[in-house]
């Protein structure tokens, strides 16, 4: 029996969290001498406003539901994993290596080839912290972090020293063959005999998100994986009564973690830069952590978190690039987004919920 | 037991005495430069210390500390004192604490949501305001004189200077420092006092294991837990003082740099325990100190490039924390909000 | 008659370094013409083409841009807008509509490193940069080259910061490795981190050595302890840039020491430090640069460095 | 339905106030009604019982009156005051203490530590610190309740932490003592033990209140009873003029069978054969020490012993997975063939290949998830099973239908497959567990405390499924605590002390009194003082050649 309808717990509640960050944000606005009005306007407008706006705003939305993906595979394991960003970097690197070295004639080869070198090197990223956590019960929280710093390490020499061509100021790798270039959506959309979002960086990596969504949902609530995964993150006391080895799962889960991570860099490093270049990532893999949160580790959530960040980047982004406002108001604005509907979500539930029972008493009385 | 708890101690000490046996002067300079590292990631891991002891986990940390460092920049240089910088400082973390507070005990949310929200709110509000206020994309302008906390010279410091082993130790690391890596130190014996030896203290420790237990002996579980994080606030202000107005000269956007999270990872390293974060936090002090004065291992075959030596604090933690430290139990009711009726 | 715009690069306009000095040139232009120009600051890697791309269809030009990180999506878009004159800083992009500045860094870091090696009473003297990435050893090259060539037996010792972005905003490490620096012996420092060079050159100050800054001059930070500072005249480029306007030239445009892209500079709050001797030892090294005796290598043409 | 409330209200009228007086207390969490109306009057210096199903709301109601909750309406009177109790500070200081049915107690924290919080005397933590030791003393030598004081919570055994709750009330210096389901957890001796105390304060004038389960601990100590049902409380009578069948009527609104019936058992071939099992932890202590066992298809052997004797190792070595750490010996033989101790490819998964079911002692922790819904926990342990799967999907629609029937047939209430485990009382809990291994028709069961907390409608039904499963002809391994559960369910009971057998006994040949010796070590029951319980004679009865140790 609940306490109120599921719609009011589902899209109720956020919406009207979601309304009061942008009421708080707009005062921040109006405290810093700008225009609520005309700030929402750009942001919207930038964002959702043509079919340019959206080009970015699914984009940047492609990266986050890797990631977000990423955190909340660990998560259903009660694993904590916050070593998205470093994840995400060795992705790039993976799909670097496959796509400079490999002679990959189509895109369509290169595409899954490249999945296959993402998600293996983002995976095994991960995999020491879980090997650690699982046989030496070393703090999953630690070891990723450190394995941040470390990625980045990795990513530094490698760019500098390895993967930049000579003579290049830039330390970044080759362009990789013009045959790997996966097409964007806008070329989809021009086959489709449609102008939508010329010269956006989406690209059919977004697809792959989707189906990445749709595949994680099955995973956790549909495999017998999955089912082992939630029952270990419930209880491992459970799970070793029901047979189900906490060694083998958390290092599995973890893997599937670090893989969705690294799968990111099909998106930017594959089908935008085109190369790969120093950080990359970009605190996608920190966003990843708040979309899944707020998605509540559902990943129909997450998708809906990752448009919501998208849009914050892309409005924010056209906020700053043609207004005086300072590109760190968005992220007061994401700052305030994520804490009204993460964290102070209560605030609006619980008088909502009360609402609805004595709205459910008065009728209840009636009859 | 005991051995295992003080094994991270003698890593410590055993690394400082082979240091200080192969290559005296560069160890003196090595440990007080661990020790200033230190300082903020001890100040910041004890305060998530009182908070996570209390049950409620924080990975705000960096983003109190870094607008503690803020406020406590501009108010310093607008007042030209380093003191009302310090209240400021402590002044701002709260007001986050605050913020932390009401969304995961108050209103029962996601702690660590809410914690993802401060360091990006910090992040955010810290650069906006400064430019705001100063119209400098964020920075306040250098501190200086009575701006800033000096290094304190303590008595006979000067006299004790050539006297073998106490000299270089007194004189050369525990002398000169300023007040506040004082306050850090001091900060752990009190804490553990706090902790083991007072009222206040049992209760805070028995409401981050079993908030039920001190709600049925008739404590209130809100005013305790509000308690801690008010505690963190404090420290993470005293942190961010630190870094902006006695370590360097102002403030800088995201001037942080991620000690946060490192003195999360520190605070989970010492298993929630005072003595033990001490040592964790020096040891990453110590860490780094050792990468900077060795930027360039030249072993001869082959030249350590700067990108390892920069990345070895984190791999030696890595190696040390899956060799000796083991599981570490965080406090049973953390990260949960305190909720009798559903 | 357009508008032209200036681009600055993920580090943001007031990064106490290129960026900053970049938005000085176009402040100055604005004070002396009356012109507006438009600018932007990037976000993310994928902001660079939208904002390349939508400044030129709103008829910007020229268009400038700093930073190496524009190079790539430059030469993709260049050939898309023909009509619009594109100035990139610290890049060379082969397009018939782009003007590539790049600057001598080594020669001003040289001149740097000569000033450091007749200071140093130690032999010792110290570089500090932010991320371990090419255009940083350039400005380390230069400098142990200048140094090397006054103290040919005298040592630098180098530091990164790290390697992450967080490397060219911790004042706090920037500090530290200077003193860690000045225990090895190290007299005279010089700090290529952005913002992290502000703790650089406190410290030094703190410890009563002395330091040199970086691409905009920095002596007045700590008047009498800043030894001089490596000018990176971004600031000119873009000026130049903005007053011609349309005309831009395009093709590469080398700021070295001749064209005064770099220098070190001496004014009122180091001018005490610079003695006679010294400051005819830097106009020595000037000439010498200038007439081609002395070659400074440039750490870019081959990925090395013969001072180290 | 017969509210027999007038006697209450007549004695509390002539006599002195009644100790506590509850008026029109209704309590809703959410949805649920928890307490309707409720009105009760526990006169001083007395027992008072109160019983009920699962979920009819007798936790809730003594919470409030013990401030943890607060009432949507009704008043409290202590003494005859009217008194508002916004929180346990006002309980505490009105003089009622609790012992709540989970205790509430911080497992790293010393005994006395715990005994302390809320009513240090001081900031400071050494005086208080002393002066408990001193009173814990008193108290100790005073009620016979020793526990050692700087004792870490979590090193204790249920009695003993059970001990230390009501330490902490008596610390308190409560009057009025409350205690939800206190014997729960206790062996017979140990429930003795707390009877004998709570009868000793009652003579000191201190009024008590006892939740619980068992009709036969109401019948011996209580003065009057309460019932409730469904949050509303139905009556209240003098425990003098009840009985049994008459108060299991009123709880569950039916007549209830209180014993088992069964028939004698027809025990075939062995089914388990366990030698020699030993097991050593990981701290280096022995907790098995030789263990040897056969079981019969057709037959329920039950282990009777006071909890922390080995039989948790026991059940979770044959269930697949000792406890970490520990090293193992002997050899264990299911239908003849030798299962793996320990190691690789020996784990819970691979005993259920076995054709081994197993109901864990705690089903909150192990049996169930509590998060997950109910028809997801009836694939639990069995996710492996061809017909909950296809290839790596599950086969949630069959698992779902599965689900409905297993809770038809078990008659598990509501019957909503969707609703979480935690929302299910406890004994609908059980039958859940019991439901799902049971009905996978296993050659051998391990059953651990299969009713502990669980009302005496689910008792009697879970039991019934019990004897049903052997008189398949299975093989059933019963660990209890619960010796009246052990008598009346087994074939043949096995009595384990310090990680060995100490004996076997045939049921209807021995008496709790002789096997409670058993349990505590005593092996030469010959010397026994005559106690009134035991049959002359019976105690020398070895009807089985005892074990070799
Ligand atoms: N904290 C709570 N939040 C929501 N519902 C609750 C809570 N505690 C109890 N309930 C509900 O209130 C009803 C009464 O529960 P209560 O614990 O009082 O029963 P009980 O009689 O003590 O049962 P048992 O014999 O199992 O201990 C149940 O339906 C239960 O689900
Ligand atoms: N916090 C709670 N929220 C919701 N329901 C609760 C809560 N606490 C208890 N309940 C429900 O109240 C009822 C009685 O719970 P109680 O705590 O008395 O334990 P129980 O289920 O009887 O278990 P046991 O007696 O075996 O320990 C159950 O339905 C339980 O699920
Ligand atoms: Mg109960
Ligand atoms: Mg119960």
């Amino acid at each position: 029996m609940d306490k109120m309808p599921k719609w009011a717990d589902v899209i109720l509640t956020p919406l009207i969290s979601l309304v009061l960050a942008m009421a708080i944000s707009a005062l921040v606005i109006l405290a810093i001498g700008e225009s609520p009005v005309m700030a929402m306007k750009t942001m919207v407008e930038g964002a959702l406003g043509s079919s340019y706006g959206w080009g970015f705003t699914l984009y940047y939305a492609t990266n986050f539901i890797f990631t977000g993906l990423a955190v909340m595979v660990a998560y259903h394991a009660s694993l904590f994993n916050i070593g998205g960003e470093g994840q995400a970097a060795m992705g790039g690197l993976g799909v670097a290596l496959v796509l400079l070295y490999l002679p990959l004639p189509h895109w369509a080869i290169a595409l899954p080839v490249a999945m296959i070198g993402a998600a293996a090197f983002g995976a095994a990223w991960a995999f020491i912290p879980a090997y650690l956590q699982a046989k030496r019960g070393s703090h999953i929280v630690i070891t990723t972090i450190m394995f941040n710093f470390i990625a980045a390490a990795a990513l530094n020499y490698v760019l500098v020293n390895k993967l930049r061509p000579v003579g290049s100021m830039d330390p970044a790798s080759a362009r990789f063959p013009e045959a790997t270039h996966i097409p964007a959506l806008t070329d989809l959309a021009a086959g489709l005999g449609m102008t939508w979002g010329k010269n956006t960086p989406v690209n059919i990596t977004f697809l792959v998100a989707i189906a990445a969504c749709a595949l994680v949902w099955l995973l956790i609530w549909r495999t017998k994986l999955g089912y082992e995964i939630r029952v270990l993150g419930k209880s491992e006391p459970g799970a070793v009564y029901a047979g189900i080895s906490p060694v083998k799962i958390t290092v599995i889960a973890m893997l599937i973690s670090g893989g969705l991570a690294g799968l990111m860099a099909i998106n930017n490093v594959m089908g935008e830069s085109e190369r790969l270049v120093l950080n990359a990532v970009e605190g996608a893999g920190f966003i990843g952590i708040a979309v899944a949160l707020m998605g509540r580790n559902h990943p129909f959530g997450i998708l809906l978190a990752a448009l919501l960040f998208g849009f914050l980047y892309q409005g924010g982004g056209e906020l700053a690039l043609w207004t005086s406002i300072p590109r760190e108001l968005i992220v007061v604005i994401q700052a305030l987004v994520i804490l009204f509907t993460g964290a102070l979500d209560n605030m609006v539930r619980m008088p909502l919920e009360r609402l609805f029972l004595s709205m459910r008493r008065t009728k209840g009385g009636a009859k | 037991m005991k051995i295992k708890d003080s094994l991270i101690a003698l890593i410590v000490l055993g690394i400082c005495l082979i240091w200080a046996f192969v290559d005296g002067s560069a160890a003196e300079q090595g440990i007080g430069s661990a020790l200033r590292l230190m300082t903020p990631l001890l100040l910041a891991c004890l305060a998530g210390l009182y908070s996570e002891r209390a049950g409620v986990f924080d990975i705000g940390l960096e983003g109190k500390m870094l607008m503690a460092a803020f406020t406590a920049a501009s108010v310093a240089y607008l007042t030209d004192s380093a003191w009302l910088g310090l209240l400021a400082g402590i002044g701002g973390s709260l007001a986050l604490s605050l913020v932390h507070g009401l969304a995961s005990i108050t209103f029962r949310g996601n702690q660590l949501i809410a914690g993802v929200a401060i360091n990006f709110l910090a992040s955010g509000l810290t650069v906006l305001v400064g430019q705001n206020a100063f119209g400098l994309g964020g920075r306040t302008p250098a501190l200086t004189g009575a701006g800033r906390f000096q290094p304190i010279n303590l008595p006979f410091a000067e006299t004790l200077r050539d006297v073998p082993v106490i000299g270089p130790i007194y004189s050369g690391l525990i002398s000169g420092n300023t007040i506040l890596v004082y306050v850090a130190l001091l900060m752990v014996p009190v804490t553990w006092w706090v902790l083991f030896r007072t009222r206040f203290g049992l209760r805070l420790r028995a409401v981050g294991e079993n908030p039920a237990s001190v709600d049925t002996a008739g404590v209130s579980v809100t005013r305790l837990r509000y308690a801690a994080v008010a505690i963190c606030g404090i420290l993470c202000g005293i942190a961010g003082a630190y870094l902006a107005t006695g370590l360097s000269a102002g403030f800088v956007k995201e001037m942080t740099a991620g000690r946060g999270f490192i003195a999360l990872a520190a605070l989970i390293f010492a298993k929630w325990r005072p003595w033990q974060a001490l040592f964790a936090t020096f040891l990453f002090g110590l860490l780094e100190a050792i990468a900077n004065l060795y930027p360039n291992l030249d072993l001869g075959f082959i030249t350590i490039p700067s990108m390892f030596m920069n990345a070895l604090p984190y791999i030696l933690t890595v190696i040390i924390l899956a060799g000796f430290v083991g599981r570490a139990i965080p406090p049973r009711a953390g990260g949960e909000p305190y909720v009798k009726e559903r | 008659f357009a508008e032209p715009a200036l681009i600055f690069d993920l580090g943001g306009k007031f990064d106490k370094s290129f960026n900053e000095a970049a938005f000085q040139g176009a402040q100055r232009w604005v004070e002396e013409t009356g012109g507006t120009y438009r600018e932007l600051e990037m976000q993310s890697e994928a902001q660079r083409e939208q904002a390349l791309r939508r400044l030129a269809e709103v008829g910007a030009n020229p268009i400038v841009m700093t930073g190496f990180a524009f190079g790539d999506v430059l030469t993709q878009i260049a050939g898309d807008y023909p009509d619009t004159k594109f100035a990139i800083i610290d890049m060379v992009v082969d397009a018939p509509n782009v003007q590539s500045v790049v600057f001598a860094e080594e020669q001003g870091s040289y001149l740097a490193g000569v000033m450091a090696g007749m200071k140093s009473e130690t032999g010792t003297v110290g570089f500090i940069g932010g991320m371990d990435i090419p255009l940083i050893h350039k400005f380390e090259c230069g400098f142990a080259q200048g140094f090397k060539a006054t103290q040919p037996e005298g040592k630098v010792v180098i530091n990164y910061t790290g390697t992450t972005p967080a490397a060219w905003n911790d004042p706090v490490k920037g500090g530290e490795l200077a003193r860690a620096q000045k225990s090895q012996g190290a007299d005279v420092i010089y700090a290529a981190a952005g913002g992290t060079g502000i703790g650089v050159l406190q410290a030094a100050a703190d410890e009563g050595i002395l330091s040199i800054g970086v691409d905009s001059n920095q002596n007045h930070l700590h008047p009498g302890q800043v030894l001089t500072s490596m000018v990176k005249r971004v600031d000119n480029a873009v000026y130049d840039a903005f007053t011609a306007g349309e005309d831009l030239v395009p093709g590469v445009k080398v700021m070295d020491l001749a064209a005064g892209g770099v220098d070190v500079a001496i004014d009122d709050s180091n001018r005490e430090l610079v003695d006679a001797e010294m400051q005819a030892a830097v106009e020595e090294a000037k000439a010498g640069i200038g007439s081609g005796e002395i070659a400074v290598h440039d750490y870019m043409s081959d990925n090395s460095c013969p001072a180290s | 339905m017969t509210v027999e409330n007038d006697m209450m209200g007549g004695r509390s009228a002539t006599t002195a106030p009644a100790a506590i007086e509850l008026r029109g207390i209704s309590k809703a969490f959410g949805p649920v009604q928890a307490n309707r109306n409720i009105n009760l009057s526990v006169p001083k210096g007395s027992i008072h019982g109160i019983i009920g199903e699962n979920g009819a709301g007798k936790s809730t109601l003594m919470s409030i009156l013990y401030g943890f909750y607060k009432p949507d309406s009704g008043q409290v009177l202590v003494n005859g005051q009217p008194i508002t109790i916004a929180d346990s500070q006002t309980a505490i200081r009105a003089g009622i203490g609790m012992v709540f049915q989970h205790f509430k107690l911080v497992q790293n924290f010393t005994v006395l530590e715990n005994i302390i919080l809320g009513v240090e005397d001081g900031a400071l933590l050494r005086p208080s610190l002393s002066k408990a030791r001193g009173v814990l003393k008193k108290l100790a030598a005073e009620y016979q309740l020793n526990v050692d004081p700087d004792e870490v919570i979590e090193n204790l055994s249920v009695g003993h932490q059970q001990r230390v709750e009501i330490l902490k009330a008596l610390y308190r210096q409560a009057d009025i003592l409350i205690l939800d389901e206190p014997t729960g957890v206790l062996t017979p001796a140990e429930a003795d033990h707390l009877f004998r105390i709570l009868e000793g304060l009652r003579d000191e004038g201190k009024t008590i209140i006892l939740i619980t389960h068992k009709l036969r601990e109401i019948m011996d100590i209580t003065d009057n009873v309460s019932v409730m049902r469904r949050g509303e409380m139905v009556a209240s009578v003098k425990t003098s003029e009840t009985s049994p069948e008459h108060l299991a009527e009123l709880m569950v609104g039916r007549k209830v069978l209180l014993n088992v019936e069964k028939t004698p058992a027809a025990p075939a071939a062995p089914v388990l054969e366990v030698r020699n099992l030993t097991m050593t932890d990981d701290e280096g202590v022995q907790r098995l020490r030789g263990i040897d066992l056969d079981i019969r298809a057709g037959e329920i052997l039950g282990i009777a012993g006071v909890s922390g004797n080995g039989q948790t190792m026991l059940l979770e070595i044959l269930g697949g997975y000792p406890p970490k750490g520990s090293k193992l010996g002997g050899e264990i033989r299911m239908n003849g063939q030798p299962l793996p101790i320990g190691g690789r490819g020996c784990d819970a998964a691979q005993r259920r290949r076995a054709g081994i079911g197993h109901i864990p002692e705690d089903r909150q922790v192990e049996g169930l998830i509590m998060d997950f819904a109910a028809w997801e926990n009836v694939a639990f342990g069995w996710q492996d099973a061809p017909e909950f799967t296809k290839g790596m999907l599950m086969d949630n629609a069959a698992i779902k239908a599965d689900a409905e029937a297993k809770m038809e047939r078990f008659d598990v209430r509501p019957r909503n497959p969707n609703l979480a485990a935690r929302n299910f009382s406890g004994g609908n809990q059980q039958k859940i567990v019991v439901a799902r291994e049971i009905e996978r028709n296993p050659d051998l069961l391990l059953i651990g405390q299969p009713t502990r907390g669980v009302d005496i409608g689910a008792i009697e039904f879970i039991h019934k499924q019990i004897v049903a499963l052997r008189d398949a002809g299975k093989a059933i391994l019963l660990v209890s605590v619960e010796l009246d559960e052990i008598l009346a369910l087994s074939d043949r009971i096995a009595v384990m002390f310090d990680g060995r057998i100490m004996g076997e006994r045939l049921p209807e040949n021995t008496t709790t009194g002789e096997l409670g010796l058993l349990m505590a070590g005593v092996t030469d029951t010959e010397h026994t003082p005559d106690d009134a319980g035991i049959p002359p004679g019976s105690a020398h009865v070895d009807t089985l050649p005892q074990e070799p140790v």
